[in-house]
């Protein structure tokens, strides 16, 4: 993140530059937000919902949002279906591929926790988030296409809460529940 | 993008001397490997020389779970399986679970699962052919074919509840009666269905650029295909006329007046058209399933929560939209099966890959994959 | 001819210009599409109208502990409306609707297991006035359409009836009141079986003064003279009767109409007259040596038996012929009067009889020897003029395609030796006398003509019902005809319409369930096992066959109800045992009266949505919601515990609360 | 001194023209690609989604620039540029209004025609730099298409040179008659053509074909300079466009005075607009398909537009 | 054609399959002892079943059944063909030869069973990665990553 950490730490040293930080900050999380760029790493069910989104009736490029295959122009991967442990290692190489911001929506139960694949199984991965760290969970099985845009839409909630400086969180939009935020320290 | 793969590899060649060979990774997460395949194709120059499909990515047991889920668990399973298709699983499970057990399903019961697969097997083609189009670049039939494929849907969220795995047909009948009003709507898409894939056998099968990339390509004789255990469109389009609706008819199609459409060159080209062909089929079939129709029960009287067949094993087959779909259960009398084995007709087709793609370009490579319809939540299970 | 999928381009210039073309055509098409108006739903501004049937995510309606479970309780005049409400809702328990009284299991199973023995009984006794009895001798087609067949074993409801009657009378002194009367108008009821005396029950609720009379010394009609006492001991009847008598009836015994009484006198000093004397008279086939000695009435064996204790067969042969409960009544009553050996000979084959299984297989135990498919033929006399055998043939089939009774014999002929032949084949009414003095008429085949929905007979003043309209049938319908004629009196008697307004209670039909499995099912989930006599020491008496519940196995029985479509969830954990995915989580206190739902955990990131578990949740407590903006920025959030399931399923779920706005999607165009 | 600074006011000019031009174009793209596929498109920024761009620049203005560990850093950090400067480049030499070109050269119709052709070696040395299977086959695939269509394209515009007799873009049009559109029709049908070949379109998007290559050269390029890329290829859409709406459709004549402009652009957009059309209709050409077509249909094509243009020429 | 013709041809044709022929379920079975597997199979291709459906195997704890599912194009008929390899060292041959559909079902049994087939060109693992451990649908599979279901049911 060349520029960017560059322009972050200046401004977060310099005089008055905290109220600038802010406007920047303010101006590029609208920005990410409003164009994020997605990876589908589609592996199963979910893969069909996530085309729907895109197509016409759920349109998702109403929201800036616009499938990509090449990991180093997306912001957001989109992992919808099963991941087993034959190819979690391509979705974590993809996943560092991607470029800086980034973001990871698990869509669907089976990317969430493994859904109907928990038990008995022996080779799929028990939730994406073993190895990629998920900004946003998608329940459903498949979830609908508006379900996914809703997560999305969510994850923008989030991305309002960064700041280009480093260790720094923007306050006041939005915080994060406080059971989750807390966490059980696992 | 995808693994590592030693990029070059020096081979020799027959006059003596070595080449480099490029040997380029297709997946397993790529836009045209309609799920998580992995083709490693070596090339020379742009010729495939030699293509080897790597499967089991999502390889996620569910024969394996099936051994330790109930009878009437198993059937979101098979949902599971052919994404793209669930109706058949549901429904090729079921059938076997049905001969095993001995239950009889009542004949609305029958109807409405034919027609339910009959609009699954359309949507599932519209699929195929929407990503055979996107195979080779035209997106916008992509889009035409899904919005086909989206109507089906809407109408399968009507009936059962879900858009994608709808587990609906259950062992004994099918989980919900008809809304009001869908057979209407129902006609009514068929109706515009048709105009529908008028347009796109006008825009993609008749265009003079889809047809090159088409055309002669992947070649699969009918010998070939049934040597190979090719079956579904795959078989057909090389002319082997396979159809279990028609050659081991099963449930109510016998009762049914439908065309088998089949292909005569066995390329890419033949094995799409056919499907699209079979959507008109579809249609018609539809429309004479609705017409048969009559009021009753949709679920065999008395079937308990808790199935045990008698010990033995059963088979069962139907045609799914990627051919022959075949359950094989074993029971040993617990309430759960003892061993179930999908024969996913995806799994044998994509077995022709190697076979089809060597020897053409690496663009000819995606489009055969493309031609296969594979599925990969049914060819990994 | 198959249909051919190549489609080649013509050659030469043709050929050409058909690829020209098809650029153009494509360009033409996706032109005029570009025109077309654009399909999209602009979500989250616009949404998707969903369907009736989409599986959101799911919610809990209501849980024991938090939410009661109704019961159904009614006056007599409501009680067919609330039923007919619920079954149109799908509300009504299938225990409930398949009761031909509609009588309320699930509520005394409620009642019963949350420590209420008394108030169970007396919820029962508003549909089913002898509970105690009915508990003994009900065929209970509540347990065969219980939903618990699906799962395991249906509920014991009858047993259950029969334990809160044990409880009940405990204490019944302190808790029968008289009811008050606050109608001018008399009403005289001819008989007092149960049909006769379930409408003088609703009655007497309703306010009317009610006098019962009775041509025998004892009260009960058919439960008394027709109902062996090793099945109904007398007292529980007679208990039974008296709570009535204490609850405010005049019960004149010994006093027969047309005899004792006129019906004319009748009619003048009553406002309207009930006549529900059953039937009296058993019918014997006109074969060849019907009249000889030793051919006999079901009833009239049945009568002797059960007031004098002897039927007069000790030391014979007793071949009885026909397939119904009456025919088994009177196999085993012969045993008890000491017959040597007790043949049932009926036309149907096993499979077929009429009789309840579990009858059959009783008498089978105490050993009734049953001879089936065999029809009578003719009584062999002996020279003395008693009867000395009975020739049977053989029967092929008994009902015709359409299921009439038609039956075809074959040529096969059977000799049975034998000392005493009892009929019980059927019966008919005696009613000459009675309407003597009335308006009424009687057919050719001595019936009377009777409305078959609201019992109203030729005379507006009479009434009618029990099994003199039903014709022969078991205890609980002749008491739910008795409900409905109550109805129709209390309606006459206020100058309301009979038939206006009037809710006809509904006959839903209940899925016949194959046995379930049973093996690996754990031992609190089978059904209680009610404790039998010993068949041989059964036969030697008429003491009672079946013993009753202790006093934890019928509180044990009572959880076992699952409370179908009440929409609280009882923590039956059919849900949790359905699940594919075995994503829920269900534990429960099952301390009698404390019996509450202590954890219902939904790891919403495992299920599947596949539906299954709301499917065959008993209670309906168990839906889904329309919700499927289901995000969620941690994973711990997606367990819902049981406060979250009851929560309304609306908004997004990302925060764990429900945040209630919209997205925040700006749209133009 | 004057050349440095006219060049520099040139450049940023020029730099501005393609931004912007890539902006509606990215815009304009998205839109027409959803009303083709019976949705909206980018519709939450600005009226009609028309800042959609400006975000998606902004965010990839201050991505991660990621260099691979494997890639030859220098030629990757310099293929970019190689590319984006001919697009700039040959909107020098476009008659925009009467008597007005950025850059009035002699040889302006060889020099634009000529120039994209240096793209190439961007391309290339993108995908060659990248050591990536998918880029090093899209750069050869890329520099493969773009020659053999540098033939046929040079070739479709000559007939307007010949009518012209100058290859000075404002001499081509002050020479300018209406009837010269039916006459050199065949011709514009190939310079069409090799346009969308030219600057990477479907059907002819084989170097960056998605469905076999990814992203093709620019795989391993992320933020800001695969952005440059993207500008380039509308930079070069534009160029397209404008230099047909020129010397196939008379530009800006008809109208005077600054009103010229106004048809000209307008021209040019609806020729771009074709270009769009046709590649959100058609499915993606074959390599070996794509070089039948430029030496088998279209080189012949535009050589019998050549002779009929030289027969109309000598019969005059 | 029925499943009794079906057996009256095979009866006439290979007298000497005959008496391993069944019906279950109303499916013919031909149990062979593994030796004669090929041949059997073989045969029955000479007589018209020219499509092999499916290749798999059930774990019968003494022994894997390997069940082979033909089909005949012309006698519209499927046929059964079993037979039980033990459990240690389970080798079999392979049918390549006759069907090439047999080359990646065999390796899928390979994989998951550990069934060696003899003659098999190709025999890798198809559905696990290469470097796996254990043959899952054995019954007796252990893997600590498998979470056993709650056992209820």
């Amino acid at each position: 993140m060349a520029i960017v950490d560059r322009l972050g730490e200046k401004l977060d040293g310099g005089r008055g530059g905290s109220v600038i930080l802010t406007s920047v900050d303010a101006l590029l999380d609208y920005c990410r937000g409003k164009s994020l760029w997605a990876m589908p790493m589609g592996t199963a069910c979910c893969a069909m919902e996530l085309i729907a989104a895109s197509f016409s009736k759920f349109d998702f490029d109403r929201h800036g949002t616009i499938p990509f295959f090449d990991p180093r122009h997306t912001d957001v991967m989109i992992v919808a279906g099963t991941i087993t442990h034959k190819m979690a290692p391509v979705i974590k190489r993809l996943y560092e591929q991607m470029a800086d911001p980034k973001w990871v929506i698990a869509m669907g139960n089976c990317a969430v926790s493994g859904g109907i694949f928990y038990y008995d199984t022996y080779s799929v991965v028990r939730g994406v988030d073993e190895i990629l760290p998920v900004d946003v969970h998608i329940a459903g099985c498949p979830p609908r296409p508006e379900s996914l845009q809703d997560g999305v839409l969510r994850l923008r909630e989030i991305i309002a809460t960064e700041s280009i400086a480093p260790g720094h969180k923007r306050k006041g939009a939005f915080t994060l529940p406080r059971d989750a935020a807390e966490g059980d320290g696992e | 993008m995808g693994l590592d793969v030693e990029s070059r590899r020096v081979v020799e060649v027959e006059e003596g001397g070595t080449v480099e060979e490029l040997v380029v990774n297709v997946g397993p997460s790529h836009p045209s490997t309609h799920g998580v395949c992995r083709v490693i194709a070596h090339l020379d120059s742009e010729i495939v020389t030699k293509a080897e499909p790597v499967i089991g990515h999502l390889h996620r047991g569910i024969e394996k779970m099936a051994e330790n889920r109930t009878y009437l668990q198993v059937v979101p399973l098979t949902d599971r399986l052919d994404y793209v298709g669930s109706m058949y699983a549901n429904w090729a499970y079921c059938r076997a679970v049905e001969r095993l057990a001995s239950i009889r399903v009542p004949d609305r019961a029958e109807y409405l699962r034919v027609i339910v697969c009959e609009m699954q097997r359309i949507a599932s083609h519209m699929m195929a052919i929407g990503s055979a189009g996107a195979d080779s670049g035209a997106v916008t039939q992509f889009v035409y074919a899904f919005d086909q494929r989206e109507r089906i849907i809407e109408h399968f969220e009507e009936l059962c509840g879900a858009r994608l795995t709808y587990n609906y047909v259950r062992p004994g009948g099918v989980s919900h009666d008809l809304p009001e009003g869908w057979i209407e709507s129902l006609l009514a898409f068929c109706e515009s269905h048709r105009k529908g894939l008028d347009m796109m056998d006008k825009l993609f099968f008749g265009n003079v650029i889809a047809r090159g990339r088409m055309k002669g390509v992947g070649v699969l004789s009918a010998e070939e295909a049934v040597a190979w255990g090719a079956s579904g469109p795959v078989a057909r389009g090389s002319g082997v006329e396979w159809d279990l609706r028609k050659h081991d008819p099963y449930s109510v199609y016998p009762r049914l007046d439908f065309e088998v459409p089949i292909g005569s060159n066995g390329d890419c080209y033949d094995r799409g058209r056919v499907r699209l062909l079979e959507c008109y089929e579809s249609c018609s079939i539809i429309e004479q399933a609705i017409a048969q129709l009559e009021p009753g029960a949709i679920m065999a009287d008395g079937v308990p929560r808790l199935l045990a067949p008698l010990p033995g094993d059963a088979y069962d087959h139907i045609e799914s939209a990627r051919g022959s779909l075949g359950v094989y259960l074993v029971s040993d009398g617990s309430p759960r099966p003892y061993r179930m084995k999908v024969r996913s007709p995806a799994f044998c087709n994509l077995a022709l890959l190697p076979m089809l793609a060597e020897g053409h370009l690496l663009s000819d490579l995606v489009v055969i994959l493309g031609s296969l319809d594979p599925v990969f939540g049914e060819v990994d299970r | 001819m198959a249909v051919n999928a190549t489609n080649d381009y013509p050659s030469g210039a043709a050929g050409i210009f058909a690829r020209v073309r098809s650029l153009l055509t494509g360009l033409t098409i996706t032109g005029r599409q570009a025109l077309r108006p654009v399909g999209t739903v602009r979500y989250p501004r616009e949404k998707v109208v969903l369907s009736p049937r989409w599986r959101g995510a799911l919610r809990l309606r209501g849980v024991l502990g938090r939410d009661e479970i109704s019961v159904l309780s009614a006056g007599p005049p409501a009680y067919n409306a609330l039923i007919d409400g619920l079954y149109r809702e799908n509300r009504l328990p299938a225990c409930v609707g398949n009761c031909p009284a509609n009588v309320d299991a699930r509520g005394q199973g409620y009642l019963l297991g949350e420590g209420k023995p008394s108030e169970a009984y007396e919820l029962v006794r508003e549909r089913n006035i002898f509970p105690g009895v009915l508990g003994r001798i009900c065929h209970h087609p509540c347990e065969s359409a219980c939903r618990r067949n699906y799962y395991d074993e249906p509920i014991a409801i009858r047993p259950l009836h029969r334990h809160a009657y044990e409880e009940y009378r405990k204490v019944a002194d302190e808790r029968l009141k008289p009811f008050t009367v606050h109608h001018d108008e008399r009403i005289a009821i001819i008989g007092s079986g149960p049909s006769g005396l379930t409408a003088a029950y609703d009655l007497m609720r309703l306010g009317y003064r009610v006098t019962v009379y009775e041509k025998d010394e004892k009260p009960g009609g058919a439960l008394y003279s027709g109902v062996p006492a090793y099945r109904l001991p007398r007292e529980v009847l007679h208990d039974e009767i008296g709570n009535l008598v204490k609850m405010g009836l005049d019960l004149k015994l010994g006093v027969e109409v047309g005899k004792n009484v006129s019906m004319h006198r009748l009619l003048d000093v009553y406002d309207a007259v009930l006549i529900a004397v059953g039937l009296q008279e058993s019918r014997i086939l006109p074969l060849p040596g019907h009249d000889a000695e030793g051919v006999e009435g079901a009833l009239p064996f049945l009568r002797a038996a059960n007031w004098k204790g002897d039927a007069g067969v000790k030391g014979l042969r007793v071949l009885v012929i026909g397939g119904g409960n009456v025919a088994v009544d009177v196999a085993r009553c012969a045993l008890r009067t000491g017959a040597t050996e007790v043949r049932l000979a009926c036309l149907e084959s096993d499979a077929e009889m009429p009789c309840h299984p579990w009858e059959i297989e009783e008498a089978l135990d105490e050993g009734v020897i049953a001879m089936c498919s065999l029809g009578p033929e003719e009584v062999l006399v002996s020279a003395i003029g008693s009867v000395r055998g009975m020739r049977m043939r053989e029967c092929i089939s008994v009902f015709d395609e359409k299921g009439r009774f038609a039956p075809e014999f074959g040529d096969e002929y059977t000799d049975i030796s034998t000392d005493v032949v009892v009929f019980a084949i059927g019966q008919a009414p005696v009613l000459a006398d009675v309407i003597e003095g009335s308006e009424l008429t009687l057919t050719d085949r001595g019936m009377l003509p009777v409305d078959g929905t609201v019992f109203t007979t030729a005379q507006e003043q009479v009434f009618a019902c029990g099994e003199v309209v039903t014709g022969p049938g078991s205890a609980i319908v002749s008491i739910a005809t008795g409900h409905e004629a109550a109805e129709s009196i209390h309606r006459y008697l206020q100058g309301q319409s009979v038939t206006e307004g009037r809710v006809v209670r509904p006959v839903p039909l209940y899925e016949e369930y194959q046995p379930a499995l049973l093996d690996g099912v754990e031992g609190e989930r089978r059904r209680v096992t009610v404790p039998m006599a010993r068949p041989e020491e059964r036969v030697t008496d008429f003491r009672p066959v079946e013993l009753g519940l202790t006093q934890m196995e019928a509180l044990g029985e009572a959880m076992r109800c699952l409370r179908c479509q009440s929409e609280v969830c009882v923590g039956c954990t059919f849900c949790a045992r359905t699940c594919p995915d075995y994503a829920i989580q269900v534990e429960r206190i099952d301390d009698p009266g404390q019996r509450r739902v202590t954890l219902y955990d939904l790891d919403l990131s495992k299920c599947c949505f596949c539906g299954l578990c709301a499917q065959q949740c008993p209670t309906d407590a168990l839906t889904h919601t329309g919700q499927y903006e289901l995000t969620f920025f941690h994973r711990d959030l997606m367990v819902f515990d049981c406060d979250e399931m009851l929560r309304s399923g609306e908004g997004t779920r990302a925060t764990g609360r429900d945040s209630g706005r919209e997205g925040n999607g700006e749209v133009s165009d | 001194m004057s050349g440095l600074i006219w060049g520099a006011i040139y450049g940023l000019a020029a730099g501005m023209v393609i931004s912007l031009a890539a902006f509606i174009g990215v815009w304009g793209e998205r839109k027409i690609a959803g009303r083709i596929q019976l949705r909206y498109g980018p519709q939450e920024l600005g009226p009609f989604g028309l800042l959609q761009t400006g975000a998606d620049t902004l965010k990839l203005l201050l991505k991660e620039d990621i260099t691979p560990a494997a890639v030859d850093v220098r030629i990757f950090r310099v293929a970019p540029l190689i590319v984006f400067a001919p697009a700039a480049m040959s909107l020098a030499v476009i008659p925009y209004a009467y008597g007005f070109a950025p850059i009035d050269t002699g040889v302006g119709v060889l020099f634009f025609v000529a120039v994209p052709a240096i793209s190439v070696v961007g391309v290339l040395l993108a995908g060659w730099s990248s050591r990536n299977t998918y880029a090093t086959l899209g750069g050869l695939r890329a520099a493969a298409q773009m020659i053999s269509y540098e033939l046929p394209r040079t070739l479709s515009v000559l007939p307007v040179v010949l009518l012209a007799g100058s290859m000075r873009p404002l001499d081509i049009m002050d020479a300018w008659q209406w009837w010269w559109i039916p006459l050199t029709f065949i011709g514009f049908i190939v310079y069409f053509i090799a346009s969308l070949a030219e600057i990477n379109r479907v059907p002819f998007d084989l170097p960056e074909a998605e469905a076999e290559l990814v992203a093709g050269p620019f795989a391993d390029y992320s933020g800001i300079r695969w952005a440059i890329f993207a500008m380039a290829e509308y930079g070069g859409l534009v160029a397209a466009s404008l230099f047909g709406a020129a010397v196939f459709f008379g530009g800006y004549l008809g109208v005077p005075g600054a009103l010229g402009v106004i048809v000209f652009v307008l021209k040019a957009l609806v020729i771009a607009l074709l270009m769009l059309w046709v590649s959100w209709t058609f499915p993606r050409m074959r390599p070996d398909q794509l070089m039948a077509t430029a030496w088998k249909v279209l080189t012949p094509m535009a050589l019998i537009q050549l002779v009929l243009v030289g027969a109309v020429i000598s019969w005059l | 054609m029925k499943i009794t013709d079906l057996r009256d041809h095979l009866c006439q044709v290979y007298p000497d399959l005959c008496p391993l022929f069944s019906i279950e379920f109303g499916d013919g079975v031909l149990a062979v002892p593994c030796g004669n597997l090929f041949d059997a199979a073989s045969d029955l291709r000479d007589l018209g079943f020219d499509r092999l459906g499916m290749v798999t195997a059930v774990d019968q704890a003494e022994e894997f059944e390997l069940v082979y599912r033909l089909q005949s194009r012309s006698m519209l008929a499927g046929i059964f063909l079993k037979c039980s390899v033990p459990r240690e060292n389970p080798r079999v041959k392979s049918l390549v030869d006759l069907w090439p559909a047999a080359l990646w079902q065999e390796r899928e049994v390979f994989d998951l069973f550990g069934i060696v087939f003899d003659g098999h060109p190709d025999l890798r693992r198809i559905m696990l990665p290469e470097d796996w451990e254990g043959h899952p649908l054995r019954k007796d599979y252990r893997d600590e990553r498998m979470i056993r279901r709650p056992d209820y049911i």
